[in-house]
């Protein structure tokens, strides 16, 4: 999978017909073979751009807050990218018209050991759902699978998955990374803040970066688009994509298979209902 | 094996983490989240009935379900709460026309997230309770405060300063 | 430093049998914000609330929490005390500790006690965080747009406008008078529908504060209770209605004829027409599907004749706009078309004509002045069959419900029928009497004894064709045999419906409809007037089926309903609303999606402060907002908060325990 | 050419050969190729359903798995109680897909069900697929002349979400082909009612008087003939009229013939091929009125009743 | 009289209503049926007064009746049905009901119905399909009653509308097969 030439001749296209502003892609890192985000407003920058199964940010976080009321930007999206940049759309975050959008039938990207990640073994949906031009063979929706460490998780006792919990996220320095990685999550005032978050659930204590995370996660839930980007910005590498998985595997057990942006205007599972929704856990 | 012993012992032990166990006549503090159109007014009723139901229950009362944001249920059981029930109005029954059908969804996937994030299941209750209902709301009282007296102390956090 | 004061109270023996009043008191004192802590046996009481009053002013209370009964029974009382005592009323919180305690736990005195410890704590914590609220006053237009010029409208109309509050009252149709005015004579008592109804029309006419739009649909709707702009279309009527006399030479000399559609098509009217002679406004309009100048440009007789020069072919649809403050929807029924009975040949035997029809045949103004007459030979019939329930109760083919007024007018039918024909002789098939009302049962009763209609209990399965005769197959179950009737003419009693306009109208209103189509009422016992929508009403038959006695009565009770909102200057509106902060507020507008009301309006605002570009944010619209808190918890941005149960009030709450 | 699966039923190769016989030549004029099912079987109609539950869906269904084999998807029915079994217990077992397994599994042994086959009778094959201008187009000798009655019996048309074909109550579709082919359709009100067929046997006495009601109103029609689709319905208002008409004293002769055999004459065949002996009520003196040009007062009317809807000009 | 109340649990309305996939509750005896089935004169009560017998419970006197058996299976009152009960299906179940529980009507066309059923089943079990003459001829055997519409052989058979010979199918064998695991399967059920 490496599209970088394509994607150069579009940069400079679009630069050369004085269609965008900037243009957001990925270029290698000096040090090793990862890559980083590349924000250029200059055409002789375009020959860094590249696009491999290195390529794992999710560009459209570089939409937020509000940039494209401003500038119009080139955007490289993979599939779940896309979908993230779907929402941001119905969410009016993103002006469409502002937005070139080169979208990647992905194969899937690389994790840090070299292997398949993990979300892309598991991904529901490689194809961009929204782009401008489109790159590689769009293979199709594929079917949903259960994320295996939630899996792995439930099986265990109820104390053991307490225990589990409770030390890992005890690791939680209150940073906001994940927060700021993460493209759908553009609020001025967010539940994890310091400021917030004191309020909510208490300030330096062990149980509050759990506690506000699980908030988090549920502001994200019917949302999130399994991208990652929060794990990968976590220092304390949490497994915050447990919480996201959780979330995503209940909603589309019980809320008519539902999966986050996949389609336009569509606002995810809490912003709509329906009659037949479950009710049996109800006394 | 060491958790049986404490039990047989008559010690309420908690059902998340063995090592917190309190004495046997150990009460839970049970947060009720109702709402004002249905189940508040059902529990009046309740009340100018005279039917008893178990004293652990805290009552907070918001004008609909749909109030309810998942962070009270969270907030509720990392403070001095042993468990949460949360009651609104019957579907299609809302004052406010959809507001329970929002708060189902929400409620659902709440209760997932905490039992697996390690809080059982039974912590977190939720119930459909009309103005006119108040013999059931005694019955749900009951069986939460029943269910949540099994499960033993959850005061994980208790010491913690907010 | 907040100042809060707490009073107890004994409520007789209710609460204080059970709980430990004075050690609650002594508890409440340890919270270190609480001033005052007092108990008394009765604090709804004079000297109970004087107590608080005097409390207040000796202690500069910030806040006060009353620990007694369930807030739902004296919250206002209290709140009254407070502003008495010149403090903001939303100050106050009430601990519920008689519903909540002293009556649930009556066998554990010390439970008892604790808990209501704990719940004079909660109140305690939220009064701190509790914020001064002011009353909301709405502005209020007193105008009433009255949908509908029925029978349901006109009265509505009437009854405002005597108590002289303007009304616009908008009717589709070139005249008033509705269904009504097709009836011949009306159940129980037999009194003539003109002679009853047309007094009411002219007085709709000439009443000072009645501004009667005929021929005209309400297109648009905006605003909120009190507040609302309506655009009404008037359709292009041809004739100017200021110089036009009425004189009716243009409605003579027209050429063209057109099936009369007030008559049930049984005869024509012309292109140019007024809908029936004692139509109010008493002019003419012109029908442009069938008009030839219109279509071809060729005739212009209309205008030739007319002294006045009123005729306009070149009139125009006009879109106009009046500021309303509430609104009565009255837009009647429709008829059930029969046509999937196929068994009984309907659409394929003349001599099967529908109740309607039968009436405007009896009618003395009608088509066939008076007499009943068969279409297929115009012979005068003899036997007459009448089938109830023609699309009532029946899901396969019609409807499941009971449209009402059809065991009535049935027996009136049967009635007329004898007083008419007086040879003749009328059977009635029917699956029960339903003759609930005042004289109805004592009107089927002359039915059946005085005119002898014969009733048949059972449906019809079949009508086939012998001779010049139809063939009427059904059984009578009281002797469990079939039957067969010799009919010269059927009438079927079809169902009452609504109207096919009723769901574009709802959602052009804002108010929702039942899988029927009829308007849905935001109680169906005890707020049947009403609509979720504040400030807009439903008179009559859009509600649901109902006869003439009960559509004036729900008219007049609209009427009362808009009255009693134009009472005052302003509207008063709870101040526990949401606010969203602009600050905040990052335009995903989910909560748009979510509010059951349509109370969230956008709002462009600077992108940043001074810029030019701007940004779509969220606001609340206060006339609107029901306090729901539904946009609060679906807001991630938290940038909504709902009155009265803030964050920082619940958090408080949770805190306390 | 379109190709046609065909389930003849057992009466076609006794009691209606006519309605078999001509149904192959009509379709042969109209470029249908029929393909019998090898080896059906009863379909069990009418006493399969009446005593036993499972046996009346393995018989059909027996039918509909070997029908499966073959290449078409469209199987065309002749006779209406066979349709109706078929059509009936086809829905049944797309509704219950258990219960289909089981029957198949324990029962059958012909194959697997799939439940992808379309069932339809003959004169909705006709109406459907072919339709009637296609019919009409192979009109060489138009019945002009010739008053028929269209009857269809209970099972054609009914149950409505059995069958999804015209009008359980007032079906017109015959009535229609019949006018393609240049007769006329009398106005008739028994279209739908019962000739009792599954008493045709032991019950004859209900048969008598189900029957002679439905020829009391095709006689009153004004039809020189009554026009059928089914067998059963054929021979219970042909075989028993002399008995209905001796019970009650009425005269009927009113001839009962299948609508292939009018589309046969019409399309040309020689009357022979119709097969006319077999009728017990003779057919000849009906047939002759084919080509009475008849004085239609009522189509003046029509134009001028046409007009007025409109808008008429004094 | 028929004294009600005795029951704790109408149990036969169940069975009727799990049998034929319909609810009889649904009645409200509009008598629609009545008028539209062709043959109601000949029951000893017809469907509406089935629908509410079964309401009561009143299993006895409904399965010795001979309204199902008389039932043709026309589906025109189901067609009618305001309620849209599947009437026929419902008088099926109770004929099965019957059947299975053996209850015999001593009612004489009740029993040539019943035989006429008989036969007709044991001749498609024979050869597959089923002939015409023979079946009548065995069905005026069988019920004593020779000259039964011996009338109308000899014309039908000179006009070539009834044949004398049969073809056997190849799928007699198959047929028998299946009628034997049906049997079993019936049994199984029970």
């Amino acid at each position: 999978m490496d599209h970088s030439k394509q994607i150069q001749e579009i940069a400079s296209r679009l630069f050369a017909e004085n269609k965008i502003d900037y243009f957001v892609g990925y270029r290698q890192n000096s040090f090793d073979d990862t890559q980083v985000p590349f924000l250029i407003t200059d055409p002789a920058e375009i020959p860094k751009l590249v696009f491999t199964e290195r390529s794992v940010f999710n560009l459209s976080n570089y939409l937020k807050p509000d940039h494209t009321k401003r500038k119009r930007v080139g955007l490289v999206v993979k599939g779940c990218d896309s979908r993230a940049l779907n929402l941001m759309l119905t969410e009016s975050q993103v002006k469409r018209e502002n937005v070139y959008i080169i979208g990647i039938c992905c194969e899937g990207v690389l994790n840090e050991k070299g292997e398949k990640a993990q979300n892309c073994v598991e991904c529901v949906m490689p194809d961009p759902v929204v782009y401008d031009e489109i790159l590689g063979t769009a293979s199709g929706k594929r079917e949903y699978i259960v994320n295996a460490d939630i899996k792995e998780l439930a099986q265990k006792a109820l104390t053991e998955r307490a225990d589990y919990f409770e030390n890992i996220f005890e690791n939680c320095i209150r940073c906001n990374a994940c927060r700021h990685s993460c493209p759908l999550c553009y609020c001025a005032k967010c539940c994890i803040d310091q400021e917030t978050s004191t309020l909510y659930h208490g300030a330096n204590t062990s149980s509050a970066g759990m506690h506000a995370l699980m908030t988090w996660s549920l502001h994200l839930a019917g949302r999130c688009v399994d991208c990652r980007n929060c794990e990968k910005a976590c220092p304390s590498h949490l497994p915050l994509h447990l919480l996201h998985k959780q979330n995503e595997m209940v909603i589309y057990e019980n809320f008519q298979q539902h999966l986050a942006g996949m389609e336009k205007d569509d606002r995810g599972a809490f912003y709509k209902y329906s009659l037949s929704d479950p009710d049996d856990f109800i006394l | 094996m060491e958790t049986e012993v404490k039990k047989a012992q008559g010690t309420m032990v908690s059902a998340e983490n063995p090592d917190i166990t309190a004495p046997a006549d150990w009460q839970p503090v049970i947060m009720g989240i109702l709402c004002n159109w249905c189940s508040y007014a059902g529990s009046d009723l309740t009340g100018t009935s005279r039917i008893q139901y178990p004293p652990n229950i805290r009552i907070i009362r918001v004008p609909c379900s749909s109030r309810v944001d998942p962070w009270f249920i969270i907030k509720s059981l990392q403070t001095a709460a042993d468990g949460v029930l949360i009651s609104g109005c019957h579907p299609g029954d809302c004052h406010y026309i959809s507001g329970n059908y929002y708060a189902r969804r929400r409620f659902l996937v709440t209760k997932k997230l905490l039992n697996f994030i390690g809080y059982h299941e039974n912590r977190v209750q939720f119930s459909w309770v009309s103005a006119a209902e108040g013999p059931k709301f005694a019955k749900v009282v009951a069986k939460v405060t029943e269910d949540i007296k099994q499960l033993g102390p959850l005061h994980r956090y208790k010491k913690e300063n907010f | 430093m907040a100042r809060v004061g707490v009073f107890v109270c004994f409520c007789g023996a209710n609460i204080a049998d059970f709980i430990d009043v004075p050690a609650v008191v002594e508890e409440a004192k340890k919270v270190k914000e609480v001033k005052v802590s007092v108990l008394y046996k009765y604090m709804c009481s004079d000297p109970g609330q004087q107590m608080i009053r005097d409390a207040i002013i000796q202690n500069r209370l910030t806040s006060v929490v009353v620990a007694a009964c369930s807030p739902r029974m004296h919250e206002k009382t209290f709140r009254k005390a407070l502003s008495d005592a010149g403090m903001n009323p939303y100050l106050l919180e009430v601990a519920n500790i008689r519903e909540h305690s002293s009556w649930v736990h009556q066998k554990d005195k010390k439970a008892a006690t604790e808990k209501a410890n704990d719940l004079i704590r909660m109140a305690i914590a939220k009064s701190i965080a509790n914020e001064q609220l002011h009353e909301i006053s709405v502005p209020v237009t007193k105008r009433a747009l009255v949908i509908g010029g029925g029978i349901a409208g006109i009265q509505a109309a009437l009854d405002i406008a005597d108590a002289r509050i303007p009304v616009t009252l908008v009717e589709k149709s070139p005249s008033i008078g509705g269904r009504m005015a097709q009836l011949d004579e009306t159940f129980p008592t037999l009194d003539c529908s003109q002679c009853i109804l047309t007094p009411k029309m002219v007085d709709v006419a000439s009443h000072p504060y009645i501004e009667l739009i005929p021929y005209a649909e309400v297109i648009e709707l905006d605003g909120y209770v009190g507040n609302y702009k309506a655009k009404i279309k008037k359709k292009a009527s041809y004739v100017n209605f200021d110089t036009c006399t009425g004189c009716g030479a243009c409605t003579q000399k027209c050429p063209v004829k057109v099936p009369n559609e007030f008559n049930m098509n049984i005869d024509k009217r012309k292109a140019i027409y007024t809908p029936f002679p004692q139509a109010v406004p008493n002019k003419p309009v012109i029908d442009a599907e069938h008009c030839t100048m219109l279509l071809k440009g060729k005739c212009g007789i209309c205008a030739k004749v007319c002294e006045k020069g009123s005729i306009d072919y070149k009139m125009v649809d006009e879109v106009i706009e009046r500021e309303i403050g509430a609104v009565v929807v009255a837009t009647g029924y429709d008829l059930w078309d029969p046509k999937p009975y196929e068994e009984y040949g309907v659409g394929r035997y003349k001599d099967i004509i529908t109740s309607l029809e039968f009436e405007r045949m009896v009618s003395a103004s009608g088509p066939t002045n008076g007499v009943p007459l068969r279409p297929s030979d115009g012979k005068v019939p003899k036997n007459v069959v009448f089938i109830k329930c023609i699309g009532s109760r029946d899901e396969a083919k019609g409807i499941e419900y009971c449209s009402k007024i059809c065991c009535m007018y049935t027996a009136k039918h049967a009635i007329l029928l004898h007083h008419k024909v007086h040879d003749s002789h009328a059977y009635i098939f029917y699956m029960d009497i339903r003759a609930a009302g005042k004289g109805y049962e004592e009107f089927v009763k002359r039915a059946q004894v005085e005119t002898a209609a014969t009733y048949l209990r059972g449906r019809v399965s079949k009508i086939y064709k012998k001779g010049d005769k139809l063939m009427v197959r059904g059984e009578d179950a009281q002797i469990g045999q079939v039957v067969e009737v010799e009919a010269d003419l059927v009438v079927l009693a079809t169902a009452v419906i609504a109207p096919h306009e009723n769901p574009a109208l709802a959602r052009l209103l804002g108010i929702s409809y039942d899988k029927y189509g009829y308007l849905s009422e935001a109680h169906p016992k005890l707020r049947p007037v009403e609509t979720a929508k504040a400030g807009i009403f439903l008179a009559g038959c859009t509600q649901a089926p109902k006869d003439i006695p009960d559509t004036v009565a729900q008219a007049s009770a609209c009427a009362a309903k808009v009255c009693g909102l134009f009472a005052g200057d302003t509207l008063k509106k709870d101040p526990m609303i949401s606010t969203i902060s602009n600050e905040f507020c990052s335009g995903c507008l989910n909560c748009v999606k979510v509010c059951p009301y349509q109370a969230i309006v956008t709002e462009e605002i600077p992108l940043g402060h001074g810029s030019k570009e701007l940004r779509t944010v969220a606001k609340i619209n206060e006339g609107v907002c029901q306090g729901c808190g539904s946009c609060v918890a679906i807001c991630r941005s938290m940038a909504i908060s709902l009155a009265g149960f803030t964050d920082p009030q619940i958090i408080n709450e949770i805190v306390a325990i | 050419m379109n190709k046609l699966t065909y389930f003849p039923g057992c009466s076609a190769h006794g009691t209606s050969e006519e309605f078999d016989h001509t149904l192959k030549l009509v379709m042969k004029t109209l470029d249908v190729q029929m393909e019998e099912i090898p080896d059906w079987n009863c379909c069990g109609a009418t006493s399969a359903h009446v005593m036993t539950e499972n046996l009346a869906l393995a018989l059909p269904m027996r039918n509909l798995v070997l029908a499966e084999k073959l290449e078409n998807k469209t199987m065309g029915i002749a006779c209406a109680s066979c349709y109706s079994r078929m059509k009936v217990t086809k829905k049944h077992l797309d509704e219950h897909p258990d219960l289909a397994h089981k029957i198949n599994t324990t029962i059958i042994d012909e194959g697997e069900y799939k439940g992808d086959i379309d069932v339809k009778s003959m004169l909705q094959y006709c109406f459907e697929e072919i339709g009637p201008e296609v019919i009409k187009s192979k009109v060489t000798k138009p019945l002009t002349g010739l008053k028929v009655a269209c009857y269809y019996g209970c099972l054609l048309t009914r149950p409505k979400d059995v069958t999804h074909f015209d009008s359980p109550e007032y079906p017109m579709s015959m009535d229609i082909l019949m006018e393609a082919l240049g007769a006329k359709a009398m106005e008739f009100d028994f279209k739908t009612e019962c000739c009792g067929a599954s008493f045709s046997i032991s019950n004859t006495d209900v048969v008598e008087s189900l029957s002679g009601k439905i020829l009391e109103v095709a006689k009153e029609s004004g039809a020189h003939m009554i026009v059928v689709a089914c067998p059963l319905c054929q021979s219970n208002l042909d075989m028993r009229q002399p008995d209905i008409e001796r019970h009650t004293g009425q005269k009927f002769a009113l001839p009962v013939m299948y609508f292939t055999q009018l589309m046969a004459l019409a399309f040309g065949f020689p009357e022979k091929e119709l097969k006319l002996p077999k009728h017990i009520v003779p057919v000849q003196e009906a047939l002759s009125h084919i080509g009475e040009i008849e004085p239609t007062p009522e189509k003046v009317k029509k134009t001028k009743k046409a007009v007025e809807a409109e808008s008429e000009v004094e | 009289m028929i004294t009600l109340g005795l029951q704790d649990q109408n149990t036969f309305l169940e069975a009727v209503n799990k049998k034929s996939g319909a609810n009889v509750l649904e009645c409200y005896q509009c008598g629609k049926c009545v008028s539209t089935c062709p043959v109601s004169g000949y029951m000893d009560f017809p469907p509406r007064e089935i629908m509410q017998m079964i309401k009561l419970g009143l299993k006895e006197e409904t399965m010795m009746a001979n309204s199902m058996w008389f039932c043709l299976t026309c589906s025109a009152c189901s067609g009618r049905c305001p309620r849209e009960i599947d009437i026929p299906a419902v008088m099926e179940a109770i004929r099965h009901l019957a059947i299975e529980e053996n209850y015999r009507s001593d009612n004489k066309k009740v029993k040539e119905i019943r035989k006429f059923h008989d036969i007709f089943l044991d001749m498609v079990k024979r050869y597959g399909r089923n002939y015409e003459l023979r079946m009548m001829a065995e069905f005026n055997i069988r019920t004593r009653n020779l000259f039964k519409d011996m009338h109308l052989a000899p014309k039908a058979l000179l006009k070539g509308k009834i044949t004398i010979g049969h073809e056997s199918t190849k799928s007699a064998k198959a047929i028998q097969k299946m009628y034997k695991l049906a049997g079993k399967l019936e049994k199984g059920e029970k």
